[in-house]
């Protein structure tokens, strides 16, 4: 069970994480571990200053996406409850972009869990950055990779 | 035989920009892969390099047939999160 | 630069997020990337319902091993900016025991970074729990372990 | 040659409860090592099996020599997080 959410409104991570914890299931209350991850926009990026960024996104699709990505890490491990949400729209810094929760039992799925996903995430919900520097716009190209 | 189907072709970000299309409908009479799509509505021969390709919003290759009433998008490597 | 703090009172994990977050230097609001590990205690450990627990530690060294975790993780990734919280004495589900956050330009770094502090943590800090069951008491005899 | 020592010795949690002290001082007029210390203060002659030791809150090997002033800690396996 895992909740995803596209927002176009800024949100405050861990005032979400706090409310959302509180509306856990009973049996989501069994959690002993919770492993969390908070992207956030940062004022600078591969060497230039970025004032805002336009993120685009394919409605329908990045839920479609996203609930697959969610699917494939409760068949490999165990999770009591999950949270995904991501910003779209436009942005600036020091704006949050994505947050990714895992609730489990144990802290070896939960740790998992939430990187599987976010590197998931990162390499195929359709989302795309637009920023917007002092001389002018830029798409990025494409993601780094997460894993060593 | 007479197939006819109209298919939902999207573009999206840097590719939207430079094909100049963010939506449009393809009519064809005669069954279709996505490169056949991607060729009959940009009228650009090859796919560029690193390009995305979905058939209602499930990732495809090149190759896959589409159906009347699909959707078809084209987009470059995505960068969220 | 990392906190680290004992604790012999209940916290709210996202409230001290949030509250240690606003307070960071200059230099480390260039962060992107934030990863939390939250542990949990539960009602229900190895088998058996536990009323509450006492978590006894040695006074001293306990802040200096974390100490000494934190810095090799400061020496292995790039890190701006840890917050490591650890409660002692009497608790009760469900609060949180342990919290570790890390502050990084990139996931990678926050990722590995949390990840290993909370299991060096595990195997090193001189923490010891003591859990309060219908039948008794009984001292956890090991941490599992959380790599596979 | 007459050496004089004071080790500060300390037992922590399911260890502490088993030998029933929790600290103690040893007084001791010849070189010890971190076994040494245990012998002498617990009057076992062999270390429990996964016993973890510290000598000035830094984790060492039993065969370490101790000296006069130092805080010497035996302790099960940890259990935080």
């Amino acid at each position: 069970m895992m909740h995803i959410k596209i927002l176009d409104q800024a949100f405050e991570p861990y005032a979400q994480l706090q409310g959302y914890q509180a509306s856990l299931s009973a049996e989501a209350r069994g959690f002993g571990a919770t492993s969390v991850f908070v992207g956030t926009m940062r004022d600078f990026n591969q060497g230039v200053q970025v004032q805002r960024m336009v993120l685009e996104h394919y409605p329908g699709m990045t839920e479609k996406e996203l609930s697959r990505i969610a699917s494939e890490a409760e068949q490999k491990w165990e999770i009591l409850d999950g949270l995904i949400l991501h910003r779209v729209g436009e942005i600036t810094p020091p704006d949050s972009i994505v947050l990714v929760a895992i609730w489990s039992r144990h802290r070896l799925d939960a740790f998992e869990a939430c990187r599987y996903i976010m590197e998931a995430l990162k390499s195929r919900a359709p989302f795309w950055k637009k920023e917007a520097l002092d001389t002018g716009e830029r798409w990025l190209d494409k993601n780094t990779a997460g894993y060593k | 035989m007479h197939i006819f189907m109209t298919i939902q072709v999207r573009f999206f970000a840097s590719l939207r920009e430079q094909i100049g299309i963010a939506d449009t409908q393809l009519e064809a009479s005669a069954a279709l892969t996505v490169i056949q799509v991607w060729q009959q509505t940009t009228g650009q021969s090859t796919l560029p390099a690193n390009i995305l390709m979905a058939v209602n919003m499930d990732y495809v290759a090149a190759e896959q047939p589409v159906a009347d009433g699909d959707e078809v998008a084209f987009f470059p490597p995505v960068t969220g999160g």
